[in-house]
């Protein structure tokens, strides 16, 4: 059913790279509005896209792109328009080697044997990752030695155990307090890759939902846009 | 329409059954055969476990299986002890027993749990947790329980006492023919002891390759010299008595029966009383002139009625006492030769042992 | 970060707890006269119906519980079913996360029940019947008794299954907390967002946990063998 | 250091086994006793089977279990017939008749298959892929050629004929005692049935309780008439003897033994050839004065050298002829007494018929 | 959009076939042992042993494939292990795979076989002894035969749930293709990437093959009641 105005309730399916950000901005806006509360869902962002068309309860939705919620708007589950929140950056990130001098023509050192990397089929970090390699002209030199993570989760994860020695992340994450102690980054050059645009939409079911937009709303805000800076997003200056 | 009529074919690759048979509604048929005969096949199609196509089962007139109507077994009156117990694994003694007992209602229960468990021994074993540790006469023992405590209509027995020794037989035995005495439950019993047979059937059927070679009541079936009983060992005559005279002292007992008087260890019965003995053809031997200063106490003076070759060296003879079926003898044919018997000639029968079963 | 052990983490547990045991149950409830019919028919049936139980295995979890959503979606057949039925779509709902399962599960609880099944001899079941009592009763107090130690296998593998399952249930659930999060789920989340330590913890949990009851299941019911 | 000697203790609740037996190597001893007295106990025992703490058990010099060694069952040398026969039922009858031959060497195959298969009647069934649709007594033949067939050197057999009937018996037996002959396998042979065990056995051991009453060879056994088998149905004297004249017209043959001499259906053996055979005591009437045209062609010159109340109405007779034991006797107290028989006297022993038994 | 019978579709068909029979071949291998040894052992461990077996289900597969990555990871014991044999890390190689898919599938093998096991009467493996069948001999001649049942279980379900994993052999694999990338992940792929089609066609594939290799099973090898 509809969130009720006082200790009304939402649900932010989100995608997982805003995990840290998100979880700092949601803390603030409940210490603002103690009588309600906002619920955080993190996970892949084509799987919310298939539950909200069978009619998963989310209110909001964070996608790590834009063209999923460009879709649900144009099937007629979204009640906003599909607004651009961020735009993401990849880097390499290793705890192994000194990542904060590295480039991506190194990637081609037999030192380095393994390179982790999101599913570049459907994640879009993966997809922008593969972009920058292939616009570097590193390719064919590093295609065999790349695995695959389901998501950009899993990536870090091939390098944060040590089975990979590099891996090709979001900033946010290597930003993020777990992953900064443990290894620097390279930012990747943005002219690489396609932007990352990751764009959010109310869904149906919150339509007129005054808590969903006062989310909205909160998010655009200064306090949150410095949060979202803080873990590297880049903010977009203006609704598309 | 008493009685049970069964006519069942039923083929497996290399044996086949075809029987048409009809057996009284009172009383125990055994069926005796040769392993491999089909008794117990012919036992399970009675019961209801194999599914004869066209066979026919009434039971007092009541039908159990005819064209497509099949009564399943479990809707089937009667009790059935397997050729090899099984008691059920998981249960306690006291559970196996109780088991088909508390599936029945109250009013049908005329076997009482304590009654078979006196008669049958059981009291030792009734607590006992894990029937996989019985030895093989006590398991048997509880199958049988466990069969009679469902007061069958019908009694299905499969060799329920070869795992049993003689002690324990001897048992068991008054028990069964109480049973049938006393609860009037129609009793089919598969045996390959002509004893037992002789000491519990009233009638006879006797199976050889999935046919019926002769049916018919215990004392002509057995007295016939043209059946394969008559090479039996065991083969003898069986004959219905009354109690005429008590010897306390002796602790014997005189019967009377058509064939003249007989004195036998001492039945405790009233004078008058019926009771049924048998007498085995191998105790029966024959003299020309009255025996003097013998210990054999029961002599007959008898015609001889058949004389038939046993045996290489042995023949049998059917002796007649005031013109009726009295005794069944088998004898060497020297004696026969020696003493010069022929059919029709009146001799004296000198009866060593009588066993009176019932 | 989220501790497991907090109220949120407690109703997870919970949550867990009852979907498991609902799920099994009617796992039991459902596998039993499938595997039954399984162990005992001679009908030509047996072979395609024994298959098709045991399909869902071969799926990757994620993938049935794709098309689990999409069956029981508002345009799925099974969601025009339950709508016309007036219980709305199923898809993040416990109910839902309980037919995904059990789905999910079913050839784990089969196969061992058909295999005790088969085990039950003839011969037992047929004195059964001589003493008068009917397939029905047979089945409970003869096959039944002897099956248990395919019993419990079934519950433990479809008990356990569940409890460690969380592509279909994320699928389905939508990993709604306090609703269709489950503890495989949070410890899933925990991974994917580095939380370690919270990780470590509830897995062990589930663990120990595990551990015990299935150390209490084998030594409490101890499945003796066959004499 | 020949023979078997076996020390066993094994309690279960409300069961013990104490024995302390030594058996001879060779011939078939005959293990008695009623259901529950512990006989299956004793040969799983013997079998290694059944692990009793303490246990002893050598096998002609051999040690198979004595302290803390024990050898495993398949490594001892010994075939065991289940009282329950056993097959294994994934196996073709073929397979399991050669399951143990197959295990071991070729240089030990001292039974070949066809032997087997011939004299216990397998033909019909060698080829039958499915051992669970076969009759109980088909199953037991399987496991007894099964358990032959390798060739054992100890045979152990739990009343393996309980299932079979008297013909099919009757044609084992033989073979049994051919077996025993030939390739002098020592038997341990449970039985209930007194009549298998006289013909077979040439030791006695009677078990009660789980305790030995006694032991000894068959002979002296078989006629004490303190033991509890002076009380069976079928007790009786078993006696050695040669054969010493053979009538072919009446297929007699005549034997002469310490007792004097019998005439027994024809056995085809040479003059001076030994035999067994056993007399039942009821086969045995007194007479004081000699019998005149009596079909019992044998008659012997006794001494009563013992009488003793068997029950209310019976006594069992020791009777020697020539200072010698020659025969049992089982009469009426009435006779007796009428006859006026008493220890010393001399009478007529009457033998209604003899049971040759090897 | 990859065909699923494109070469690439091909190898991983075959890779995946190829894994599943191979892990299928090592968990009977060491699954019996194990299950005999449950199933008749009288010893105290027997409780313990069991539960520890039956573990692995009750972790989400991701997860147990996170903890498998590290501790077959260059850092973990087992790696610590296999680099000192000079293998190297098993992670993202084939025999990673196989190892964690045996390691996460054995209480499906396990369990089912135990059950038959303890199945089998005492008497005939008593008889087999008197035949002079050695504990060993016994194992293969009769216990095997007579647990046929548990075995064909046992394939199926290891078989199938090897297939259809894809937790943790994704953590393990790390997707590559021709090496590491097995159908299960390749259609969680394509639903993942949208491409439903590919994804559908796939599935079928699948789904109808695992029919009729259990419809084969189950025909040709009709697992006979006990009589
Ligand atoms: N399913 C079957 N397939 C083939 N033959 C069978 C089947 N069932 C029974 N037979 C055969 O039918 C015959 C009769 O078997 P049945 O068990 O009725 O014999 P029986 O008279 O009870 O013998 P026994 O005294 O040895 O128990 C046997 O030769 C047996 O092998
Ligand atoms: N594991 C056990 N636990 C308790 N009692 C047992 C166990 N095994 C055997 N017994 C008992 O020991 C006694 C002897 O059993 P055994 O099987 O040796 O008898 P048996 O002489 O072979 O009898 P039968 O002639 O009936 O086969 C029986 O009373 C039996 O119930
Ligand atoms: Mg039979
Ligand atoms: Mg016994």
């Amino acid at each position: 059913g509809q969130a009720a105005h006082a200790g009304g309730k939402i649900s932010i399916a989100a995608a997982a790279d805003l995990k840290f950000a998100l979880d700092e901005i949601v803390a603030l806006f409940n210490k603002a509005h103690p009588a309600d509360r906002v619920e955080t869902i993190y996970g892949s962002s084509g799987k919310f896209q298939t539950q909200i068309r069978q009619g998963a309860p989310f209110d909001l939705y964070f996608s790590a792109d834009i063209a999923y919620p460009r879709t649900l708007r144009a099937e007629g589950f979204a009640a906003s328009e599909v607004q651009p929140y961020a735009v993401g950056r990849i880097v390499l990130w290793s705890p192994s080697r000194d990542a904060t001098r590295m480039a991506l023509a190194d990637l081609a050192d037999p030192a380095i044997r393994r390179i982790a990397i999101a599913n570049p089929k459907h994640a879009p970090y993966g997809k922008r990752a593969e972009e920058a390699l292939k616009a570097a002209g590193m390719w064919e030199k590093v295609e065999a030695k790349l695995i695959y993570g389901e998501n950009i989760a899993q990536a870090v994860q091939f390098v944060q155990t040590g089975n990979a020695q590099v891996g090709i992340v979001a900033l946010s994450l290597a930003l993020s307090p777990e992953l900064a102690k443990e290894g620097g980054y390279a930012l990747i050059p943005g002219e690489l890759h396609q932007p990352l645009q990751q764009g959010f939409i109310i869904t149906r079911r919150a339509a007129g939902n005054p808590l969903a937009q006062a989310f909205v709303k909160f998010m655009s805000g200064n306090e949150a846009r410095e949060i979202m800076n803080r873990y590297g997003f880049v903010l977009p200056g203006k609704v598309e | 329409m008493t009685g049970i009529h069964a006519r069942f074919d039923l083929g497996y690759p290399g044996f086949d059954l075809h029987v048409d048979l009809r057996l009284p509604a009172r009383g125990i048929t055994a069926l005796f055969g040769p392993s491999g005969s089909g008794k117990t096949t012919l036992l399970r199609c009675i019961a209801g476990l194999e599914q004869a196509p066209d066979g026919m089962l009434r039971v007092d007139g009541v039908t159990w299986q005819e064209g497509s109507s099949f009564l399943p077994a479990y809707r089937r009156s009667l009790g059935y002890v397997f050729q090899e117990a099984s008691l059920f694994p998981h249960l306690s003694v006291r559970h196996n027993l109780e088991y088909g007992l508390k599936r029945i209602r109250a009013s049908e229960r005329k076997v009482r749990l304590d009654q078979v468990v006196a008669l049958l021994g059981l009291g030792r074993l009734i607590d006992r947790q894990d029937p996989s540790s019985l030895s093989g006469g006590e398991r048997q023992r509880i199958a049988i329980g466990r069969a009679l405590l469902t007061s069958p209509r019908l009694l299905l027995m499969d060799e329920p006492l070869s795992a049993l020794d003689a002690a324990s037989k001897q048992e068991i035995l008054p028990y069964l023919e109480a049973l049938h005495g006393e609860l009037d439950i129609p009793v089919i019993y598969v045996s390959h002891s002509l004893g037992e047979v002789a000491r519990l059937a009233d009638h006879v059927v006797l199976l050889e390759q999935g046919r019926v070679v002769a049916s018919g009541a215990l004392y002509e079936t057995l007295s016939r010299l043209d059946l394969p009983t008559a090479h039996l060992d065991d083969a003898g005559a069986v004959i219905e008595a009354a109690v005429a005279a008590q010897d306390d002292a002796y602790h014997l007992t005189r019967l009377d029966y058509s064939g003249g008087s007989l004195w036998v260890s001492k039945v405790e019965r009233a004078i008058g009383q019926r009771v049924r003995a048998r007498i085995l053809a191998r105790d029966v031997s024959i003299a020309t002139v009255p025996p003097q200063g013998s210990s054999i106490a029961n002599i007959l003076a008898a015609r001889i009625a058949e004389i038939r070759d046993e045996s290489p060296d042995r023949v049998n003879l059917r002796l007649h006492v005031g013109g009726e079926f009295a005794l069944m003898s088998r004898i060497t044919r020297r004696s026969r030769d020696q003493l010069g018997l022929v059919v029709g000639m009146e001799v004296f029968a000198q009866v060593k042992s009588v066993a009176l079963i019932a | 970060m989220e501790s497991a052990f907090s109220s949120a983490g407690l109703s997870t547990i919970w949550l867990t707890f009852k979907l498991a045991a609902v799920v099994t149950l009617i796992l039991l409830l459902v596998g039993t006269p499938i595997a039954w019919w399984l162990a005992r028919s001679r009908s030509w049936w047996k072979g395609p119906v024994g298959a098709v139980v045991a399909l869902p295995i071969v799926l990757p979890p994620t993938v049935i519980g794709f098309y689990l959503l999409v069956a029981m979606g508002p345009d799925g057949p099974l969601g025009h079913f339950t709508q016309s039925l007036g219980i709305g779509p199923l898809p993040f709902t416990f109910a839902g996360l309980v037919i995904a399962s059990v789905f999910y599960s079913l050839p784990f609880v089969v196969q061992p029940l058909q295999n005790a099944f088969e085990m039950v001899p003839d011969r037992v079941l047929e004195t059964a019947a001589t003493l008068r009592a009917s397939a029905l009763d047979t089945f409970f107090s003869v096959a039944l008794p002897l099956a248990k130690p395919g019993f419990l296998t079934a519950s433990v593998l479809g008990f356990a299954h569940t409890v460690g399952e969380f592509g279909v249930v994320l699928m389905i659930g939508g990993n709604i907390p306090g609703e269709t999060r489950v503890v495989s789920v949070q410890i899933y989340d925990h991974v994917e967002a580095m939380e370690y330590a919270a990780a470590h913890w509830l897995s062990a949990g589930m663990v120990v946990f595990a551990f015990v009851v299935l150390l209490a299941l084998y030594t409490l019911n101890p499945t003796g063998r066959r004499k």
